[in-house]
């Protein structure tokens, strides 16, 4: 007889992964802009500068670039810092930092340094976040040798990704999405790590593979459920962590399908998307015919007009009709019926963790 | 009445005119913003219209500013249109950017009022540059670039006083301190409070005001226009002042625990609309007051009616 | 009967090309560190200074990031910047102007501002430049909408895509090669525009589709000579602009030799090879088997020792190598003769233009 | 002789040593240089010795030092190891990097030698951040972050200033101010020369030496130190001083044009190594003077001798 298991909210998640991460190691921090107001990060980091003291938790000059150099530095004495930014925007401020410094210490002084660092950040949308306020920018990160980039699509994996990232010896870029924050998942109590560099197959199908970064496994999971519904069988993999990346179990899943739809929460061109088809490709374009798409943000900055807005990210209906067109070529064009598509939008993933 | 007087009259009712109507203008949006019609992030600034009134007063219609995502009173201050501003907040085609850029991205290219930017710090120097061509060219045209006590705490701010400075570059600098960084206070970001005097060792005429009274903001950036129009270069003012309502949304927050009313309690006494206000004939005031409401009115239905952007928006505008 | 044409190194076809645009348009302006002193960015921008003035050819503070949203105050207002950095590296201190400005101002705003902004920067190799120093960086900028990216490999098109960039409304990133510099090729002396966004055909063959970027199209020029020899055919394209990408031709190409190998002067994940290799996927995989493979910087921090700093880019030889390999998969394993790699690197490309 | 008088000469061959040793080692540098079996750019310190000799002298082991592409001094006076220094340089797999840094990167953890870094100013608020871990564990360490004029430009180090002021970091920044960035004077570059008084205003401790003369540079930071231990909060000092070669590379450049040799001749006057060699007794010098050459010739040695990293090097150390 198995107890309930605890759901627990992905925000709740990391706040849990943080507080206990802070207890185990008095090395942990956590600063940022705002990390300690009332707000603290949507949630994310509430009562931890009450529980740790000021010491431990605390707000930041709006100098994002040297506040990430300190970062470094800190950890280079062997502190494990957290550096939290709202958005994900911001961190094209300390990308010197990021890129020429976080990411080559280790490297370029030989191994005589290294550079234990998380850097969480969110992505934003709706409401009209607009241009400098929505934006997936892992891409870049993924590029650059020396940084591993994380993007949990869930609270289990929020908290085991957060722990894991903290107890690694390289910088971390952590990144969030807000709309992912209030939805539950099933969590245990006790602290524990989700490996990075390890994908998740959120559900099984013959007929095509999907791959669904940060929040759009989410809605690829609903997609799913709409393409159920005309018999078509989707292995639905979310890669957890972009760096390292778990090709083996993707490219794996497409060679038993031969179809590869990799739906990605940020830009197309030279996004996460490319690599992860790129290198499919690479490994399964000699063997015979392969079907490869890529969706993502409209090649377009983002407008804040609900209009507008609606039209530039993918969402359930537009990935269901992708891939019914990838596995069903020749077919009549199909859509969902939007309140089935509706419908299907109030799921969310309850395992298999 | 002699010239003066007539003077100081019609400056008083020039500035509460404007005063009055992003005052209102703001009071408008706030009533509307539960409503979700406005889907986009708004950052008020009521309560401190008058540095934005006091600057803008002193500017010509080719002299240029530069906002930030609390850009309402410096758009409409410089006369930014006020339809194109709430249409835009509505996301509707006729904003002034299409309904691409919110409320955070106010722009009026045609009233020199350059785009707003939502990365703190990150238009200080766009505005910087867009000074050095004022310069290259030799055109008699100054920018007014506005920033908060947060701003100035980023890297590039520091380092555009500096090239502003070298390069003697027709910016009137107007720090709007109110002291806060979102709900971070003043003490938890700044190492010392004299921000006025480090700006000064860039050789910059640097000021700092004892408040926001707006006939004060409005002689010191008098001062200071007439100086770069002199091609002295940068003059910096430090203005205090105060927000009434939450960083961003419509209501307040003296109960989220950051600050407390008492804290407001005298910049409310000090309410800049009321002061200047009251230096007028009650039918005067009356007058302005209907009209604003009247404009108000006007663009909010003007935004209503308008419709949002067709979907080939979406792809318009990447490219040049 | 044709005259001689004039030969030119790529940085005097630099150099030119700023002088034409000056002398043409008042608003033309070339500034960034040390462009103004006696070595001229390794002579690119030497007698600009004396020639034009200290208002239209100056240095800056160090200051990057503010001097790049300088360079786009004066674009707003009209001028045309060409904003220089002699490391691509530093362009990281300028991303948040770069990403979240320079790539946005027109469409946030509308279309109401325009941006028609030059960033030149030089990709550094050889002689220890090091982690710092040698990064190309270009698949950050590829992946952001509203940035276009070039990457001229000779003289010829330096000149004419420099001056294409100048009179382009947008940003344009534009990238260069220290040891692309010294290079010569036949330029025209008047002004002329390279389009952005249409690919050079280097050599025509039928077994295999290489595609080299910047300093690496002249990488695979060499090895095209290889493998010439042991009678494998190449056609290699120069996409010449990376934003706009000429995907059409390089597909084109990869549909008659269902071999495709880019070959990028950057690092591989998420690169543009990442970009060319997925979207010649989607568009051909279907079709029937297609080998695709990426080559470019090894997945480490650029180390200085030669002895390792030889292994981190990929040559002449390994090109060849791993061309044979893709269109010869069941044979011997085949590697040019040293002196005869050797002699081909003397290789340089005379056309066509 | 009193005390005094010992720990006086005691001194003097203690800062002469260390003079002697980074000036000798780079000058050995210059003339393997051309053999180009440095395969790597160097920034030759030569002339500016005193100022990270003069504050190195009053660090202990535990104290940390940050330093810059042109970081063979810091590098040395901290105590950093020759030999690997040396090998570092040649590429080799003894090298303090194991041959991956070059001469741009020296580090030597275990004389808490911080890495150095290439993009300028880049180094800094790393340094504070290491500071603010000394700090958090309530050590009785200090850090001394050097940098140059042109690095005073960048925003993060202004950032990382206020950022330290802020949380009364022990950090000893030391401006060493030598007129150029490459070879663009200040001129260029500084809307004004009043960098101490900017500092200042961060409620740092702040003063600009008049000279590098490297008792006053010593006694500087010994008075610094000294405040920092005691949690008075960052100290700065502004050290004018003189790059007497090319700024990368192994010769002088005063034909080039940037800069006269007039210009240098009053700083070579002045040459600190000669002045503090000459306050030794002749044998004394001579017997450093000798033991440098030999530690020299070793580290020579050691280098040539030194294997290249082997290939699988290439992939080591990517991540930790
Ligand atoms: C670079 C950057 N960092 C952080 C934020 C989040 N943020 C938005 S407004 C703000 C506070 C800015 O304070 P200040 O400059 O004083 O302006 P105020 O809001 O008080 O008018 C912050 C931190 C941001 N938008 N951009
Ligand atoms: C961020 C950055 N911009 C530009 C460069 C190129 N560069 C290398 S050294 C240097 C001058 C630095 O001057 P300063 O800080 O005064 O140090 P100095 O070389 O005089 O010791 C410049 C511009 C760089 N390495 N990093
Ligand atoms: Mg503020
Ligand atoms: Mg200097």
């Amino acid at each position: 007889m198995s107890t309930p298991e605890r759901t627990l909210r992905y925000v709740d998640a990391l706040r849990e992964a943080l507080v206990q991460e802070m207890d185990r190691d008095p090395d942990v921090f956590v600063f940022g802009l705002d990390v300690d107001d009332h707000k603290g990060i949507q949630g994310s980091t509430l009562g931890l500068a009450e529980r740790f003291g000021p010491e431990r938790c605390f707000t930041t000059p709006l100098s994002e670039d040297a506040m990430t150099g300190v970062a470094i530095g800190a950890a280079v004495a062997g502190m494990r810092p957290v550096h939290v930014h709202i958005r994900m925007d911001f961190l094209m401020l300390c990308m010197n930092q990021l890129v020429n410094m976080a990411a080559k210490t280790h490297y370029m002084y030989g191994g005589a340094a290294k550079v234990p660092l998380v850097v969480r950040s969110m992505i934003g949308k709706s409401w009209g976040q607009g241009a400098q306020h929505s934006q997936g920018l892992h891409a870049m990160f993924m590029h650059v040798p020396g940084l591993k980039v994380v993007a949990p699509s869930n609270a289990h994996d929020a908290k085991g990704c957060l722990i894991a990232a903290i107890r690694d010896d390289n910088p971390v870029i952590f990144m969030e999405h807000r709309l992912l924050y209030p939805l539950e998942a099933p969590v245990p109590e006790e602290p524990y790590t989700v490996p990075l560099g390890q994908a998740r197959r959120m559900t099984r199908g013959d007929d095509i593979t999907i791959v669904g970064v940060s929040n759009m496994a989410m809605e690829c999971l609903r997609a799913e459920e709409l393409l159920r519904d005309v018999g078509i069988g989707v292995d639905l993999i979310d890669p957890v962590s972009l760096v390292p990346l778990d090709i083996d179990t993707i490219a794996g899943s497409a060679r038993r399908t031969r179809r590869l739809l990799v739906v990605d929460n940020g830009w197309i061109t030279a996004g996460a998307g490319a690599e992860i088809a790129a290198a499919v490709a690479e490994r399964l374009g000699p063997e015979g015919p392969l079907t490869v798409r890529r969706m993502g943000f409209a090649p377009t900055t983002c407008p804040t007009t609900p209009a507008l807005e609606r039209l530039f990210y993918p969402n359930p209906a537009t990935i269901a009709e992708t891939a019914h067109a990838m596995v069903r070529p020749g077919g009549p064009a199909w859509s969902p019926a939007p309140e089935r598509a509706e419908l299907a939008y109030q799921r969310s993933f309850k395992g298999p963790f | 009445m002699d010239d003066r007087t007539t003077r100081d009259a019609d400056m008083a009712a020039r500035l509460y005119r404007s005063l009055r109507r992003i005052r209102r203008t703001e009071e408008r949006i706030a009533e509307v913003y539960p409503s979700d019609r406005i889907k986009s992030p708004v950052h008020l600034s009521i309560g401190q219209e008058s540095v934005a009134v006091g600057v803008c007063d002193v500017l010509g219609p080719d002299d240029v500013v530069a906002g930030t995502y609390r850009g309402h009173a410096a758009y409409l201050a410089k006369g930014g249109d006020l339809r194109a501003m709430m249409a835009e907040l509505f996301g509707k085609v006729d904003g002034c950017a299409r309904g691409k850029g919110g409320s955070m991205h106010l722009v009026d290219m045609d009233r020199n009022v350059l785009g707003c930017s939502a990365v703190v710090g990150s238009g200080i120097p766009v505005a910087v540059g867009y000074a050095l061509a004022i310069r290259r060219r030799r055109q008699d045209r100054v920018v007014a670039a506005f920033y908060g006590d947060g701003a100035s705490e980023e890297g590039c701010v520091y380092e555009s006083l500096n090239f502003a400075a070298l390069h003697k570059l027709p910016v009137l600098f107007v720090c709007e301190n109110n002291g806060y960084a979102i709900h971070e206070p003043l003490s938890r970001r700044w190492a010392a409070d004299r921000l006025t005097e480090r700006v000064a060792t860039f050789g910059i005429a640097a000021r700092r005001l004892e408040s926001d009274d707006v006939f004060a903001v409005r002689a010191a950036a008098a001062q200071g226009v007439a100086a770069l129009r002199a091609g002295a270069g940068p003059v910096f003012l430090e203005v205090p002042t105060y927000r009434w309502r939450e960083h961003v949304g419509p209501s307040e927050d003296y109960d989220a625990g950051y600050r407390s009313r008492d804290e407001a309690a005298p910049w409310m006494a000090n309410d800049q609309v009321e002061r200047v206000g009251a230096l007028l004939p009650p039918e005067a005031r009356a007058a302005i007051d209907a009209a604003v409401e009247a404009e108000i009115a006007d663009a909010l239905a003007f935004a209503e009616a308008s419709p949002f952007p067709d979907a080939r928006e979406l792809h318009a505008h990447v490219y040049a």
